[in-house]
């Protein structure tokens, strides 16, 4: 047997070896920059700028691309439109969430160092010495990288290693709060935990369905499926043990449960982060493996869809309704979110290519700003200082007439949620509806309908809260609003694209439409 | 002998292994048990690629004991994070993140 | 200008972002500017109209296409812009009435020091209004429709100082959701049906569609009519959203807003032109909200929720007319027009009084306002002509005509609907007279720190103008079927029909139920003493009032069984409907209590739910599959 | 084909072996219970053509990965026992539901199927999988790096405490002792300063008294001890050789005023 050099397509692959390049780079400059200030500096250029030169690879990519796209390694990763939209996003996100980790307000959003038990001597010795946690840079770098890849590979082995690698950073950047440090802990621990055994599920899965195909590329199992005689159950097992897996990241009902604790108890930068990106990733490998790979078990698998989707409709609205933290009610409002991503699936392969990426794309926009917001909203100390986030939904009476514009934006955030016109929200969910109506899915649609009617009333709730109703006589002085630059940046910019997206949403509609076609390879 | 009792034993031991997440309130011995299901996934691996007489299910299996160690590793630090601060691995014992 | 409709909703969306964006910079000029921008708007409309009228009666509409909006796939939606005769009245009713309660509110909000800000959601508000009714696709009018949701939340709860401001919102909201879905499930059916939701395809296709389809896809636009217009059964939240300041409740509980639904009815003609069923439903809802409202509008001491169940039943005559298909279509609009102008008119004046009485709404804390108050009884006065239909005034010649052709037709319908607004008739003149007299007439009964007095001209000016019309306008757009004539490329033209009884005869009738109904509440309320203290209905009360022989007349003859059906239905409405409503809140609520048990914090029990999750699935996949 | 006896083994040895997962109480015995599972796996890799994927499991597995969980087991605290009782009410039956569903579906569905072995096949060996991993699976090596770096940076992160606190230095270490009330000395080894080389003889401080507790307690309850006063005069004797005892005389001196560089000079 000879080594024959396989024929990989690296240019393809430049922005992922961009991002996690400067991953491996970051870490590097831990090691020789000693200054915790400088290094800072250091790693949020290092990052920013790795970002926005992988996004500007993207554009070109998209702009040379002439076909489908480019199969990076046959079997192995393919990179065409589709993928290309999905990483342009999660490079937006990341960007985003790169700036609420560097944000310094009430302290920023990390500890100073993770290895000390919270309230011990060493973490006020760690803050008195100005130490940083600059790690959290190179982490959140390799977590963006692994989302693309995952965005882009079509073998379900490749899938589970960069599914890894995007999970074990945000199980440690989870851990990593410095305020609330014990909630944060439970977090990480219950994230890591059902993370770890959820992507068990995935690999049984996945070693199931190479039984009964021989192979484990997407694009050769939807041929190898085809060509099977009957309804084969253990291939049936293996796709639901692998879907599953996927629905856990999506945080669908009932493989949600992590998505409440993880969200409330992760530093709120990192919830940010984790809510908008992880969604996206796994929606966008689900594309792949229920549009490819299962795509001739459409029929068996749409219960599948249906009944999760539902599930996740009407249990994430229910409990959202009675939630007081506001951290968690925006976690079950992504859980019952989750139901109307699993919508579109049900719905014709073409318009859930499109709907798919603008409702990610909307819902994530809106959930980054919105937990940027929480992260303005603080208790104050007992020294005067500022405390730790005040999510007590009680705590945000009377916040549009302190600050109109940060509460008018977060009311945005909650109308795009919500689906409310003039919102991206509003043309996510309809692309989506649509798509699911296009397929004949019309009573999903219905109940999404009526799911997002009783969802919209925790989002007004807030809102009046905000808006309506007036803070109680004295508890003005206990909360600090927060003036982050980075932070209130992130705001606005997101605030801005959920209006533009809203209103004007058919540029970026038309480049999803483009990009509505997944490249399918067979050989090799 | 057919090789598919190899799976079969794979997949015995992925309950178990599951059983074990379910049942144990010791963090590492939970976390154990998931190693388990992976390592059952991974004897399932090997008997099929025995059984279609090729090489990739053991490659894969080979890539998936490397992300279990790294999965290893975070996944102690975690738990021994949790331990410096509350001097318990009980997974029962944080609750505070509930409802 | 037809072609630069747009710049109507431009002009009042830019100035609510400057407004909005500039903060407390603008605080010195931001409410003219608001003027300028509802004002403008209505000048774009008026060169809308000039040039329309130039035009011959079928090339009149026009749309304009200003950007896509949703492109591609199997739906292409454009934002576009409709300029017909159906939409131009709407914009000149909403701009025109809009403008006037701007100049109103200068001087209404003058002390409050958010008062820029209350432009801003009313400029907001205007430019909604105006997408919605211009709107020349279902999606895009839905846009508007939300828009003005938005708009009117912001409004309602403007003076959020107290918490049952936001929970009026609040329930505003719920209902109207509710409506809201009404029209995404409409739209759901259309766009299933014939692949389009632009109002030209969905008419020209909405022949070939089946008749059960257009009855669902009617019944579910009656539910959002029903939502926004405040009809029967979601009528509850209108008298809670008068929490908000009163030009609000003029421009948007009055003129505009609350017309949206019969707007939407008027415009999917097509889709219930194929549904009977369908129709005859909105009539029922028409007539059910229609006596709802009299009869609520005679309970209520509060003198803006008694204008607002008038406004309830008005516009249960508007959904009853629009119920009766193509005879009805243009007497709905025409009185949609007119009630616009008396109904915010008088909206206008009792905010008029409530500013010269330290803001009581309290009726019987009025009384004798005349004297103080001239212009505001005046104007006040034309508005109450005008909505009992008295003729000349504007009411008669709109309410009349519904009346008139609730007779025609065949079979039950026309004596049901008819005699129901006949009836309606004469307890609209009993309600309304109650307040006019309550309100300006009889004793004074307010204490002695109140000082009333006139308002001031920015806000008299307003009410004098839609007081003439009110007085005239109706007769201006009747006479020659003006206005019928006109709205024909949209309505359809209606061959006349004669109704089950002669003309002279309903009219006669009419006007002797008016009369009746208008000479009682004069003995009731304007001769007699009113109580400071509502009534109760306790049988030593009775007793012991008994000694005022002409009281226990009225009692006797009129009030008691009035007075009791009214409690009933009041009763009714609230324990019935708010009680739907909150007891559904109370049942989510506590289902997500139960549920929300589910996420104990024990990550076993977690894993647990995942793996029998995966079981379940695993179960009823692979197992049924087989 | 596949071995039927080492089968039956291997099956016996996991299953059993794992079962401590559920039923022992020590996570030690746990520990060692599941080496000897991963062992056994190994034994099937290699019964199923997959040698040098038993070794790799015996490196990684039994070497790597379950030291580390026993090296953890023992930071922790390695002879807690836990209890077997179940806290959260209904858990075992949903985790009886739960796992033995999942074995049942799985065990029904891997039944029904029926696979033929391939007759050509050849063991995998180090070269056939090398060659395998760097040019179909080359992408996935790579990858694996930055899933190694998260992995390493992650424990440091968690686990790593850099000094806090600059190092103290031997002279501030012996002030925070005697600040803290110790002994001025280090507690001397018998025979210190004795004249006599013996464990029965008591150490003389500095200033020549004897320590007392620089004697067994054993020699003491015998009565074996030599008194320390004989050799005090030696010490008091002015022609004493020894340029390092002290005059008897000599001012006692308090362990809070002396100065550290002093002493330092001289104890060199």
């Amino acid at each position: 047997m000879s080594f024959t050099t396989p024929t990989i397509d690296w240019a393809a692959f430049a922005p992922i070896i961009i991002v996690l390049g400067a991953g491996a780079a970051g870490i590097l400059v831990e090691a020789f920059v000693k200054t915790p200030a400088t290094r800072r500096t250091v790693q949020l250029a290092l990052s920013l700028a790795a970002l926005v030169a992988s996004l500007g690879v993207i554009i070109a990519q998209w702009a040379a691309l002439d076909g489908a796209g480019t199969v990076v390694m046959s079997g192995m990763a393919t990179v065409d439109r589709q993928a290309l939209a999905w990483m342009a996003i999660l490079l937006v996100f990341g960007l985003l969430s790169m700036l609420l980790f560097a944000s310094r307000d009430g302290g920023g959003a990390f500890t100073e160092l993770g290895a000390t038990a919270p309230g011990s001597v060493e973490e006020k010795l760690a803050r008195r010495a100005g130490l940083q946690l600059t790690e959290v840079y190179p982490l959140a770098l390799f977590a963006v990288g692994g989302m693309m890849l995952f965005t882009c590979v079509t073998d379900l082995v490749f899938l589970f290693v960069a599914l890894e690698v995007f999970s074990l950073p945000l199980y440690l950047l989870v851990a990593l709060a410095r305020r609330r440090r014990y909630l944060s802990h439970e977090a990480a621990l219950k994230y890591f935990i059902l993370g770890a055994f959820s992507s068990a599920i995935y690999l049984f899965g996945v070693a199931l369905v190479y039984g009964a195909t021989t192979v484990t590329d997407v694009n050769m199992i939807g041929t190898a499926i085809v060509n099977l005689a009957d309804a084969d159950p253990l291939l049936l097992a293996g796709a639901v043990m692998i879907i599953v897996g996927f629905m856990f990241k999506i945080g669908a009902v009932p493989f949600h449960s992590w998505v409440p604790d993880a969200y409330q108890g992760a530093p709120t930068a990192v919830t940010a982060f984790m809510g908008a990106a992880t969604k996206a990733a796994a929606t966008a490998a689900l594309v792949r493996v229920m549009f490819v790979a299962f795509a001739p078990l459409e029929w068996e698998l749409s219960w599948l869809v249906w009944a999760v989707a539902i599930a996740s409709m009407v249990y994430g609205t229910v409990v959202a309704l009675v939630q007081t933290d506001i951290k968690r009610m925006l976690a079950y409002s992504g859980v019952a979110h989750a139901g109307f991503i699993l919508v579109a699936f049900a719905g014709l392969e073409g318009e859930a290519l499109t709907a798919l990426p603008f409702y990610l794309l909307a819902y994530g926009l809106a959930t980054i700003g919105a937990f940027a917001v929480v992260s303005q909203v603080r208790e104050r100390a007992e020294d005067g200082g500022v405390g730790a986030e005040a999510v007590r939904l009680g705590q945000w009476a009377g916040l549009g007439k302190r600050s109109p514009l940060l509460a008018g934006s977060m009311a945005l955030f909650l109308l795009s949620f919500a689906g409310i016109p003039m919102t991206a929200g509003f043309i996510g969910k309809f692309e989506a509806f649509s798509a699911a109506i296009a397929g004949g899915a019309w009573p999903l649609v219905l109940i999404a309908v009526l799911a997002s009617a009783v969802a919209a009333f925790f989002y007004v709730r807030l809102i009046v809260l905000m808006f309506f109703t007036d803070a109680p006589e004295g508890a003005e002085e206990t909360i600090a609003i927060e003036d982050g630059a980075l932070t209130r940046v992130v705001i606005y910019v997101t605030a801005a694209a959920v209006l533009v997206l809203g209103i004007l949403p058919s540029g970026v509609l038309n480049l999803f439409a483009d990009a509505s076609v997944l490249l399918v390879s067979v050989g090799g | 002998m057919n090789p598919m009792n190899y799976v079969i034993l794979a997949a015995i031991l992925f309950s178990i292994g599951a059983a074990a997440v379910l049942l144990r309130r010791n963090a590492i011995v939970a976390f154990m048990g998931v190693e388990l299901m992976l390592n059952a996934a991974n004897l399932a691996l090997v008997a099929f690629s025995r059984i279609h007489g090729e090489l990739d299910g053991q490659i894969m299996a080979f890539f998936v004991m490397v992300v279990a160690a790294a999965e290893v590793v975070v996944g102690l630090a975690i738990i021994i994070a949790v331990f410096r601060a509350r001097q318990t691995i009980s997974l029962d014992e944080p609750a505070e993140l509930k409802g | 200008m037809q072609s630069l409709i747009w710049l109507a909703i431009a002009l009042p969306l830019a100035s609510a972002a400057v407004l909005l964006c500039l903060g407390r910079r603008a605080d010195a000029w931001g409410h003219w500017m608001g003027v300028a921008a509802s004002g403008g708007a209505f000048l774009v409309g008026l060169g809308a109209l000039i040039e329309m009228l130039g035009k011959p009666a079928e090339e009149r509409a026009l749309d304009t296409t200003l950007y896509t909006f949703i492109p591609g796939g199997d739906l292409h939606v454009d934002v576009g812009l409709l300029a017909d005769p159906l939409s131009i009245t709407f914009v000149l009713l909403i701009t025109f009435v809009g403008t006037l309660i701007h100049v109103y509110s200068v001087a209404y909000m003058e002390h409050d020091k958010d008062r820029r800000r209350f432009f801003a959601y009313l400029n907001l508000f205007v430019a909604a209004m105006l997408l919605l009714v211009l709107a020349d696709s279902y999606l895009l009018l839905f846009v508007g429709w939300e828009g003005v949701g938005v708009a009117s939340y912001l409004l309602i709860g403007f003076w959020n100082y107290k918490p049952e401001y936001a929970t009026a919102a609040n329930k505003a909201f719920v209902v109207n959701r509710i409506g809201d879905i009404g029209l995404i499930i409409a739209m759901g059916i259309m766009f299933t049906t014939f692949g389009a939701l632009d109002f030209a395809t969905i008419g020209e296709l909405a022949g070939n569609a089946s008749t059960a389809t257009l009855t669902a896809a009617g019944l579910a636009l009656l539910l959002a009519a029903c939502g926004k217009s405040a009809q029967f059964p979601l009528q509850s939240w209108l008298g809670d959203a008068m929490a908000g300041p009163t030009p609000v409740s003029a421009l948007i509980h009055a003129a505009t807003m609350v017309t949206a639904g019969v707007y939407l009815i008027v415009r999917s003609a097509p889709i219930f032109e194929g549904a009977p069923n369908a129709q005859v439903v909105v009539a029922i809802v028409g007539a059910i909200t229609l006596t709802l409202g009299a009869l609520i509008g005679m309970a209520k001491d509060d003198i803006k929720k008694a204008l607002a169940a008038s406004t309830m039943s008005q516009i249960g005559y508007m959904m009853l007319a629009a119920g009766l298909g193509p005879v009805g279509y243009a007497f709905a609009i025409f009185h949609l027009i007119t009630h616009g102008f008396f109904k915010a008119g008088m909206f206008l004046g009792a905010g008029s009084v409530m500013h010269a009485m330290n803001d009581q709404v309290d009726m019987r804390r009025f009384g004798a306002l005349k004297g103080a108050m001239v212009v505001t009884w005046v104007t006040f006065g034309l508005g109450w002509l005008a909505i009992l239909g008295v003729p000349p005034f504007s009411g008669y010649w709109s309410k009349d005509k519904i009346i008139e052709s609730a007779f025609v037709g065949e079979g039950w319908q026309p004596w049901v609907f008819g005699l129901t607004a006949l009836i309606g008739a004469g307890l609209t003149a009993f309600y309304m007279s109650r307040l006019f007299f309550m309100t300006f007439h009889g004793k004074a009964r307010w204490t002695d720190e109140v000082h009333p007095h006139e308002s001031p001209a920015l806000m008299t000016v307003p009410m004098i103008i839609l007081a003439v019309g009110s007085a005239f306008l109706g007769l201006i757009l009747a006479t020659g079927d003006r206005f019928t004539t006109w709205l024909e490329p949209v309505t359809g033209h209606v061959e006349h029909h004669e109704p089950v009884l002669p003309v002279a005869v309903i009219v006669a009738l009419t006007l002797i139920l008016v009369a009746l109904g208008a000479v009682g509440a004069w003995f009731k309320y304007g001769r007699a003493e009113v109580p400071q203290e509502a009534p109760s209905a306790s049988l030593a009360t009775i007793t012991a009032r008994n000694d005022f022989f002409q009281d226990s007349v009225n009692r006797a003859v009129f009030q008691r069984p009035g007075q009791h059906v009214t409690r009933t239905l009041v009763y009714a409405d609230a324990a019935i409907v708010d009680g739907a409503v909150n007891k559904q809140a109370r049942g989510w609520s506590s289902l997500g209590s139960a549920s929300r048990k589910l996420q104990t914090g024990q990550v076993r029990s977690y894993a647990a739910t995942m793996l029998v999750g995966l079981v379940i699935v695993i179960a009823v996949i692979v197992v049924g599959g087989l | 084909m596949v071995n039927e006896v080492l089968f039956w083994v291997v099956a016996i040895i996991t299953v059993t072996g794992s079962l401590s997962l559920l039923f022992a109480r020590k996570g030690a015995h746990i520990a060692m219970s599941i080496v000897t599972v991963m062992c056994g796996l190994a034994a099937a890799y290699v019964g199923l053509g997959a040698p040098f994927l038993g070794v790799v499991q015996i490196v990684v597995y039994t070497g790597a990965v379950m030291m580390l969980f026993l090296f953890v087991l023992m930071l922790v605290g390695v002879d807690q026992r836990e209890s077997l009782k179940e806290t959260i009410k209904g858990q075992r039956w949903i985790a009886l539901v739960g796992a033995g569903g999942i074995a049942l579906l799985l065990i029904s569905v891997i039944g029904r199927v029926e696979l033929t072995s391939s007759d050509q096949f050849t063991d995998g060996n180090p070269e056939e999988i090398a060659i395998e991993l760097f040019s179909q699976y080359v992408l996935v090596m790579e990858v694996l790096g930055a899933l190694l770096i998260t992995a390493a940076v992650g424990a440091l992160v968690l686990t790593h405490t850099p000094r806090l606190t600059p190092r103290r230095t031997q002279v501030e270490l012996q002030a925070a002792r005697i600040l803290a009330g110790a002994d001025p000395v280090n507690k001397p080894m018998p025979g210190v300063y004795a004249r006599h080389n013996a464990l029965d003889v008591p150490a003389l401080d500095p200033e020549g008294n004897p320590i007392d507790h620089s004697v067994s307690r054993v020699l003491e309850a015998r009565h074996q001890t030599q008194e320390g006063a004989e050799f005090r005069h030696q010490l008091a004797d002015p022609d004493n050789p020894d340029h390092d005892a002290k005059p008897a005389d000599a001012p006692p001196r308090d362990a809070h005023d002396r100065n550290p560089r002093q002493g330092e000079g001289e104890s060199r």
